[in-house]
Parts: structure tokens; sequence; C-alpha cells
């Protein structure tokens, strides 16, 4: 999985790494699991907008964060010192956005919090920012932070639509069309569908071939 | 099971790797370097409460005037006196504190607020008052007391102009923080829900504007009786309620009045799939209604003898 | 065994197989149209008193069902086909489940998801963890909670039922207004008793006449193509917990218990396969839909009570092992 | 097969050990709770509008006036009653306005005979509803998508999914009873609530290397079997939302034990069935693009469908 995959000699461009984060290891569709607990509680856009924004600066940050001190990290405790800086940003953004944002945060604060135990961030600063210069690290985890919010965003939308009848809390149809969706339920459907989707649409583009990704590791 | 979590795949190997490589320089370093995470960390934390703190207060206090002045649909040259309700260590009477002159509307803290200290009433259970005086600071000794919740009292122009009282009642996942607003003849004029944790599409309905509506209009007679129904919606009112805003506007009452006057004595229709969450909203704010009835007319004469009275 | 056992993947060490769910095509499709005979009687009296609604929701999640089954086995290709009856089944069980005004649409849909969501993603018939059929009511209940809680209207046989008038069902006013309120609701033939048997009260298409499901729980019975084990524990589990509140026979003969304790309970993939397995099996589906009828947030427990049994049928199957291999064959 | 066994031996022992702890705190709570009164025996909610006495002697007057009832959260304001109705032997039946919660707490005073008397379900029945709730109605997994990542990671196996339940159980009581002491009598006292994050995480390192410590010294074999597990749990969103919900509930030391309990026995259950069913899907032809976890995500959405039918479930009617 995200640990493994090998690193080029020279650190990609910008838009690669933006590419990357977005479409190639999507952290939901692609590399899976370790954000499902964010995922699932987008049950309208505003939610996913909210939570994307949170874990994108998260891991922007941290990301940047470790590339600037890592020197300054002995190896041994690499793993502790990493655990810090996340929780620090978390506290921080946690706060900011429970002081700015107190009616949406009301519905996902749980989760801001939560974000701590997100195994693919650390495991994005011990496979990336451990080891590359600022710059491309900063492009690295802005691609990643993007990912996020582009899954949280089209399950967000993908949900509140089907499930409330409404985008962005804009009524599209008055009635709802199919409330399941907005339960706890239909968040777990959402996500089986369109995992389902990109893997389909991965073994398309390889001509039948079974997909190598979403295989269904252990991510802390 | 290949993969251990990223979180901790590199810890307990290490650790098992043993010491060979072991430097007594090493361990200051290590000890120095997450010092100083531990330092910078706490830096930036400590910077970033204080820094939100202040504004999260702050920008509570300025959302609940504009709920409380947008719910009595007064504009903002109204004044609003915060009185926050506890209940004593002991359980055994019932303290009334008013608000400092911060607390004041729109922001514009007039000069005749900056110049009260806040004041403090305290009623023994049965209602005979036990003591009052002005108090340093209305936040002062909060340690202990059980809030009951607050009350916004709302005048323009030295005149009465409503209340908005905070309530409290069971959901059915957690606890739902709602406002009640009463008009100067003691009708509702509006009811919002502040905090909630229902469920999306279904007990989370209680928090919209029409379903909120339901409860505008009624007096103290029908709050006191206030009921639900499993009942489906009639058709008519369901889409009056949904054109109706979240303030009271003259030309949907205009239209909308027959059906409000016809539907004011029927109970309120609860969310499909959802009475739990319904039932819970309209029994808090019934038994807010009544609370505030009698916490208000043993009240409002020490209130006005003390200059206090709205 | 037949030549339509499947091949496991990779050798397992042993398989422990729940019951004789692999079956020559043949069997199927005859066990399959077998129990759609059965469910005839209870159908028509459903169409028969509820009328033209109850008709076009039977033929909606049944189309629903069929259609779903004949596209999505294409698009995946499952060896189960649509002349096998099964997905027949699925529609017309999950039709007589539903409240008679249910809208056209939504039985379709509920139809579809069964068959999508429970059976084909998991490899077709014999692969599926839960009812398919009660899966879609669920998804149904999930989706449109005022139509399956408050579509009901009262009984009037041979399409007296002019203008459909909505009402509770006898468990439904047994819960929010007492005993009285539902044996009122059930003055209709006489005795509440007698119309609780024959079928003359508001409630789910198929489940109203306790006599007819029990015929063709009777004829299944006879054709030994199933075994009274499940039926019988789920009753008795039903006693047990109901009892208490002195309200045991109101609970037997309402809701949808007998069509789910001998039609449901009972399909082969998704119940244990050995006789002490099917006992706790039964137990539990028993107390559970008096546990949720009575403290639950439903007045009707049985459906999600034989999908939360479900899934603890893998494990009744293990802890439960039989003592020598079931061989899967023809039910003499 | 051997290796089952200290499995075994301390799935027993765990659960002893966390059954005894339970029935200590429900009987210290029992213990604490209030008597009674000489004259006023028992009271009850009945039916919304309706709360029972049970008196030793017969009241004198069945007068509405002769008694007082008030919510504990508003003790000011009586509930006006409508009626009072003799029972058999001495209880009473009170009718009253408001609609009565059995689960909330109400205080009945009486004139003449003069007496008084909480009326507040059995703490027991509360600890239990906050088990079966947490366990079942809004179970973890099921309903807050909490623990997914070793809900899919570990539930390929049954016995591995088994003993993943029974450490995350144990862990997770310990955890939220460590932070709950610190949260109350350390964080709160110096407003240190913003660190939240920060400390439970370490909470839980902390415990996690400590219990490693502890099994490795004592009990090399179940070190050698549950090891593995405890390390995968360091930092793992189910184990720290506990701790993070009590401390935003700021709930009292049986209300963060229960739920806790409730969490991890939930956490257990979600996880053996979904082991069970993915047992017999090792055999099932699931279509290509849904193989691996889209399946497995689409078989939790059943299973949430299917404990849907415990939402709404209360003992205290």
């Amino acid at each position: 999985m995200s640990q493994t995959i090998l690193l080029p000699e020279r650190p990609p461009g910008a838009v690669a790494l933006l590419l990357n984060g977005i479409f190639g290891e999507n952290p939901v569709f692609r590399l899976a699991l370790s954000l499902c607990p964010a995922v699932a509680v987008t049950t309208t856009v505003a939610n996913g907008i909210m939570l994307g924004v949170a874990v994108l600066l998260v891991q922007v940050l941290s990301s940047v964060t470790v590339a600037l001190v890592r020197r300054g990290i002995h190896p041994r405790v690499r793993i502790p010192a990493y655990t810090i800086i996340i929780a620090v940003w978390v506290s921080a953004i946690d706060m900011t956005l429970a002081g700015y944002f107190p009616v949406l945060y009301a519905q996902v604060g749980l989760y801001v919090k939560l974000i701590v135990a997100f195994a693919i961030i650390i495991s994005r600063l011990e496979v990336f920012a451990s080891r590359m210069p600022l710059i491309p690290t900063f492009w690295d985890g802005l691609g990643m932070g993007l990912g996020f919010l582009f899954a949280l965003v089209v399950i967000g939308a993908f949900r509140e639509l089907l499930g409330s009848g409404a985008i962005l809390g804009h009524v599209v149809t008055p009635e709802k069309p199919l409330l399941f969706f907005a339960l706890p339920a239909g968040g777990f459907f959402t996500i089986g569908i369109l995992m389902a989707f990109f893997n389909a649409l991965e073994r398309w583009k390889r001509g039948g071939k079974a997909p190598t990704a979403a295989g269904g590791g252990a991510h802390g | 099971m290949s993969a251990p979590a990223a979180g901790s795949g590199g810890a307990p190997g290490r650790a098992a790797a043993g010491p060979p490589t072991w430097a007594p320089g090493e361990t200051w370093r290590i000890v120095l370097s997450m010092t100083l995470i531990c330092a910078a960390g706490a830096a930036i934390l400590g910077g970033v409460y204080l820094g939100t703190e202040r504004y999260a207060e702050a920008s509570r206090q300025r959302n609940e005037r504009a709920a409380v002045t947008e719910l009595l649909s007064l504009g903002s040259d109204a004044t609003v006196k915060e009185i926050r309700q506890f209940l004593s260590p002991a359980r055994d009477a019932v303290i009334y504190r008013t608000g400092e002159a911060g607390a004041d509307a729109g922001g514009n803290g007039t000069a005749e607020g900056a110049a009260r200290a806040p004041r403090e009433f305290v009623f023994a259970l049965d209602g005979t008052l036990l003591r009052s005086g002005e108090i340093a600071s209305a936040n002062a000794g909060e340690k202990g007391l059980h809030p009951l919740g607050r009350i916004f009292v709302a005048s323009r122009d030295g005149a009465p102009a409503g209340f908005v009282v905070e309530g409290e009642a069971r959901g059915y996942k957690n606890r739902i923080r709602f406002f009640v607003a009463l008009d100067r003849e003691w009708r509702i004029a509006g009811v919002r829900v502040v905090e909630h944790e229902e469920d999306p599409g279904l007990g989370a309905e209680v928090a919209t504007d029409w379903f909120q509506g339901q409860y505008v209009g009624r007096d103290l007679d029908g709050a006191a009786n206030l009921d639900v129904t499993k009942d489906p919606m009639p058709e008519d009112w369901r889409d009056a309620l949904r054109r109706r805003g979240t303030a009271d506007d003259p030309a949907w009452t205009e239209r909308y009045g027959p059906l409000r006057s016809r539907e004011s004595d029927r109970p309120i229709y609860a969310v499909t799939g959802a009475t739990i969450s319904s039932r819970a909203l309209t029994d808090g704010v019934r038994a807010t209604i009544l609370h505030f009835r009698r916490r208000w007319e043993l009240l409002e004469p020490y209130l006005r003898a003390a200059g206090e009275g709205a | 065994m037949s030549a339509e056992t499947i091949a496991p993947p990779e050798p397992a060490p042993f398989v422990i197989a729940p019951g004789p769910h692999v079956r020559a095509e043949e069997t199927t499709t005859k066990i399959m149209w077998t129990v759609n005979a059965a469910l005839a009687p209870a159908a028509l009296w459903g169409a028969l008193v509820f009328g033209l609604p109850a008709v076009g929701v039977i033929v909606a999640a049944v189309a629903g069902a069929v259609a779903s089954e004949a596209v999505a086995g294409r698009v995946v290709r499952t060896r189960t086909s649509v002349r096998d009856g099964s997905a027949f089944c699925t529609g017309l069980l999950l039709a007589l489940t539903l409240p008679p005004l249910v809208p056209l649409w939504a039985a379709f849909l509920g139809g579809a998801f069964a068959i999508i969501f429970a059976k084909t993603i998991f490899g077709g018939l014999g692969y599926n963890l839960f009812n398919p059929a009660l899966i879609g009511r669920a998804f149904l209940m999930a989706t449109l909670p005022l139509p399956m809680t408050a579509g009901w209207i009262t009984p009037a046989p041979f399409f007296a039922n002019a203008a459909a008038v909505t009402t509770a069902t006898p468990l439904g006013a047994w819960r929010e207004q007492g005993i009285t309120a539902a044996m009122n609701l059930l003055g209709g033939a006489g005795s509440p008793w007698v119309s609780l048997i024959v079928g003359l009260r508001p409630g789910s298409i198929g489940e109203v006449s306790v006599l007819l499901v029990v015929l063709g729980g009777g004829v299944l019975l006879a054709r030994r193509i199933i075994t009274p084990t499940i039926p019988l524990s789920i009753l008795v589990g039903v006693l047990l917990t109901t009892a208490p509140s002195g309200q045991a026979g109101l609970h037997l003969l309402s809701g949808g218990l007998w069509l789910g304790a001998l039609f449901m309970a009972t399909d082969y993939v998704t119940s244990p396969s050995t006789r002490n397995g099917q006992i706790v099996f039964g137990l539990l589906i028993g107390a559970l839909t008096g546990i949720i009828r009575i403290y639950g947030g439903y007045p009707e427990g049985i459906c999600y009570a034989i999908l939360l049994a479900n899934t603890l049928v893998p494990a009744l199957n293990l802890w439960f092992r039989p003592r020598r291999p079931v061989f899967a064959g023809a039910p003499s | 097969m051997d290796s089952i066994r200290p499995g075994r031996f301390a799935s027993r022992h765990v659960t002893s050990a966390a059954l005894g702890l339970a029935f200590l705190l429900l009987f210290a709570a029992t213990a604490a709770a209030d008597g009674g009164d000489a004259v006023i025996r028992g009271a009850r909610v009945r039916a919304p509008h309706h709360l029972r006495l049970e008196l030793t002697r017969p009241a004198s007057s069945l007068d509405p006036a002769n008694f007082r009832l008030t919510d504990a959260r508003a003790p000011d304001v009586p509930i006006e009653i409508r009626s009072v109705v003799a029972e058999e032997g001495n209880a009473v039946l009170l009718e009253v306005n408001d609609r009565l919660d059995p689960s909330a707490a109400y205080r009945i005073e009486m004139l003449d005979p003069a007496a008084a008397r909480d009326v507040r379900p059995a703490p027991w029945a509360l600890l239990l509803t906050v088990v079966l709730s947490s366990a079942l109605i809004n179970n973890f997994v099921f309903t807050r998508y909490l623990g997914l990542c070793v809900f899919f990671g570990v539930s390929r196996k049954r016995d591995t999914a088994i003993s993943m339940g029974i450490t995350f159980a144990v862990v997770m009581i310990l955890s939220a009873m460590l932070s709950w002491g610190l949260f109350t009598f350390v964080m709160a006292p110096l407003k240190l609530k913003f660190l939240q994050i920060i400390v439970f995480i370490g909470v839980v390192a902390f415990l996690v290397q400590a219990l490693d410590t502890i099994l490795k010294k004592t009990h090399k074999s179940l070190h050698q079997r549950w090891g593995v597990y405890l390390m995968l749990i360091t930092t793992n969103c189910i184990i720290l939302a506990v701790p993070l919900l009590n401390a935003a509930a700021e709930s009292g030391p049986a209300e963060s034990f229960a739920l806790a309990l409730g969490s991890g026995v939930g956490f257990a259950i979600a996880l053996f069935l979904m082991s069970c069913a993915r047992e017999k899907l090792e055999l099932a032809r699931v279509p290509a693009a849904f193989q691996g976890l889209p399946i497995a995500f689409t078989l939790a959405g059943l299973f949430a469908l299917a404990f849907m039918g415990f939402s709404g479930l209360t003992f205290l009617r």
C-alpha cells in the first residue's frame, strides 16, 4: 500500500504531484480506508468541504513542518514526534473551526478531532515529507489534501442530492428522493458503490486486468 | 496483515532492534529535539487558543443577539438584556443574574447599559426572595451553579418588545438546545433550534424553518397544551410553511392567516419517521414557556423596582 | 451433489456450507415455483381486500425484482436465471410485506434494490447473507418512512374499497393507544380473533390472513420443502417475550409473524443448517420480534428480527457443526 | 490449534474481570441511590402522564394540592397535577398535564402525611441503557463509522477478529477511565481542555506500551498472541473517540465506564459478525469491480440496515 510506493530519484514536478494526489493515489478511492470515518460522516457537501479543508490544512501544515524540522528529529523518536506535530495542528485547526464556524462545526466536531488518527496523514509524512525537500513536500501535501477534499465533496454531493434532494442546502427537489442515502447505512453503500466504480474504471483503463490498489490492507 | 499500521509500524520494530548503536550523546539530542517540538507545539496551541477563544466568545454573543432580534422581528435599534438563570449548588434556590453591559444589542453598548452593574436575585424554591443586590461581575462564582438557561429581554425605545428564552430537551440522540421567542402578548413569535445531533433527513428536520413555523402564533393556553400528532400534515399548510421565511412577513401573514388560525388549535405535526425528535422539541418548548412564565411573574416586580425592568 | 457445485477459489481446508444450498437447477426451479404457488392464496386475498393499490404494488415489486435480475445477472454474469423463479419469489415476498399504499415506483425500486444489493453482488442465489426481500423492505423503511408506516387501508372484500381510507394496524394501535383501541380496530367480522385469522384487518398486503399464510406454509411442510423447526421456535420465542405483557394472543396473530416465520426465516441460504442451530435461530427471531414490538422503535419487529438473526447465521453454523457432513441433496 | 488456548484463557479472564468491575460499579451506584422514604415506599413513572406512588400509610387527602411534583431540572416550577386516584394497597396514581420522561429525575412531595422522595430510574437501568445504546443502537462501527480501518483490516479471519475485539474492548475501557481521571481532575481545573487531543493520544500510547511491557514480562504466551493487536491500537480513531465523547458530554465516572464498555462490546460484536460473514464471502463469486473493499463496505451497509432494527429501543418505559 501507500508505505511501499517507490519514490523516483528526483522529486516530480508540482503538477504531477497534485494530479497524483487527486487521481492517481486519491487517498480515499485509491488508497482507501484511512479516512473512512470522515468520508462516511459527510451527509452534505458543506460537511464534506468542512472536513476536507480541515484535512487539507492538517496535511499541508504537518508535511511542511516535518520537511522543515526533519534534520532535528532523531530517527528513533520519529513516529512520536510526527504524532505530536499532527496533534498540534489538528488541535489548532479544531479550535479555529470551532471558533469561526460554530454551526457547521457542531455537526462534524468529533471527526475533526479524529483527523489525528488518520493513518494516511502520518504515512505521507513517512513516505514523502521525511525524505524530500520543502517545495515538493508542499505540493505533495497539497495534492493529497485536495484529493481528500475532492473525495469528500463528491461523496457529500452524492448523498445530499439523493438523501435530501439538495445541493449545498439549495433545494433541488422538494421531496426527499432516497432518504436512505442520508442514513449511516446509505453511507456505506455510497462508498462501496463509488469504490466499485473507480475499480471498474481502472480495470477498463488497463484492459480488463485486475486493479492493484483498494485491495483492503490494514491501515491503523 | 502484511502491513501493520503506519502509525506504529516503525516504532516497535526499531525498539526491538535493540540498542547496539546507542551512544550517550544521542539521548540528549533526542530529549532536546522532543522538548523543542513540544515547546513549539505548546506555544502554537496556546496562541491559537487565546486567539480563537476570544473571537469565538464574541461571535457567539453576536450571533445570539442577531438570533434574538430576528426571532422577534426587531431592528438593530432594539436593546437586548440578558438574564442568566442558575440553580444553587444545593439545588435549593434559583439565582437570576442580569447581564453585563456588553450584552446589549447590536454591539452599540449604550451609556445606560455601561453604567449599570450586574445584579443578582436569589429566590427560594417556593418563590420567596432570599436576597438581591449588585454583584461585581455577571460571571463571578459560577462554579457549582447549575445553569437553567438564559432569558433575553428585548425592548425598543424603552418599551418592552418581547422575550427569548433558552431551553433544552433530550432528543433522540443527544440534547437539543433551542430558543423560544415570545412577543409582547406572550404569543410564540418563533422557535429556533441552535444545537442538536439528530439524524440528518429525519430528526434533523426539527431544525428547519417549516417545522419550527408550526409553533408561531400560539398563545399561552395553546403553548401549555402543545401536543404532537403522527397524522400527515395537510398539503396546503405544508406549502404555506415552506413559503414562510425565518421571520414573520406581513405578506405571508395576509395570505396564509386563515390557515394559521385553523392550525393554531391543532397539535404539531411530527416529522415523518422522527416522532421522538418532534415530541422532544415540542415538550421542551412547552416546558420552557411554562417555566419562564412562572419565573417571570416572580422576577418582574423586583426587576422593575431595581430599575432593570424592560 | 450436482454438476453445478461451485469450486471454491482455492482449496479450502474444510468448508462448512450452510445447508443444502447447492442444488440442481431443476430442483431450485421446482422449489421456487412451489413457494410462489404457496404464496398465491395470501397474495390473492390481499389483492381482493385491499383492491387495486395492492395489485399495483405486487406487480411493481415483482417487476422490479425480475427486471433487475435479468439485467444485473447479465452484467455480472451470475449463473442464476430469471426462469428459476427466485427473483419472482423475492419480489412477491417483498410485495406481501408492504403496505397497500406504497407508491408503485418505490415498490419497483425496493425489488430492484433487494436483488442487486442483497443477491447479485454477492454472486447470486446461494451466496447471499441476508434475506433479499427483507433487505428490500428495510431499504424502503429507511427511504420512505411515511408510506411504510402509515400506508395502511381498511380491508373491504371484493374491491368494495372505492376510496381508500388510511388507518392504523392493530399493532400500531396497540402501541399508541393500548389494547382496547387495537381490538376496536378488529371489530369487522364479529369477533376480533376471527378478523385476525381470516384476514379482515389493516396490514401489509400478504400478511393479513393468517389462515391462508398457514395454508401455504402447510403445503411447503407437506412437500418437505421446509421443516417445522424454525417456525415453531419463532412462535415459542414470541410467546416467551410477549407473555409478560399479557397480550401474547394479539402478538401471535397479528403483524407479519406467520409470513416471516414460514416463508422468510426458513430460506435455506440464510438460515442455519443444523437442527440445534435452527432452534437457536428461531428463538432469537421470536425474542427479537417481541422485544422490538414492546420496547423498540417500530410497531412490527419480524423484519428486523430476521435480518439481525441472519447476521448470526455463519456463526451459528460454526457453533452447531454437524457431526457428519450434511449432504446437500434432494429433500427425499 | 495450540495457539488458541492462550486466547481462550485470556478472554475468560478479561471477561470476568470486566464483568466484576461492572458489577462493583453497579453495586456502588445502587448503594449510593437514595433508599426511599418512610412514607413513600416507591414512585415510578407509569405512562407519559401518570406517576404511581406506593405509600406505607394512606394519603389523608387525594386533593392535587396535597402533592407537589417537580422536575429535577426545574425544582422551582411545580408540574400541574390533574387528578389523584387511589389504587389498591395504599397506592395512588397521579395524572399530570406534562409528559413525564421515565428516564428523567423528578421529586414528589406530599404535605399530609409529610413526605418527599426522588423519582428517578434505577441507576442500573440508566447504565444498562447507555451500554445497550452504545453497543447496539448507536454501534460505533455501523452508525458512527469509527474504527473502520481495523474493522475491515482484521475481519477476514474469525480468530483474529475475536482476539482483536477483546483487546480493543479492554484497552478502550482502561484508556477511557484514565482519560476521564486526567480530564476531570487535571485538565478541567487547570483550564487545559484544549490540550485534550494530545493528552488522550498520549494516554492511549502510554497504556498500550505499559500493557505490552507487562504482558511480555508476565504472560509470554498471551503476549505472543495479542502483542500485535496492541500495537495496531496505538493511534486508532475508535479508541480516541470514547474519551473525546466523554469529555464533550462531561460524563461522570459511571457513565464514562458504561460508554466505554458498550462501545468496546459493540465493536467486538461488529468485528465478530463481520468476520463470520466474510469467511462465508470467501466462497462467493463477487463481481470483479466489487471484490475487496467495495463488497466489504456494502456488507457493512447491510449490517447497518439490519441494526436499524434496534433504533429507538429503550427499557426505560
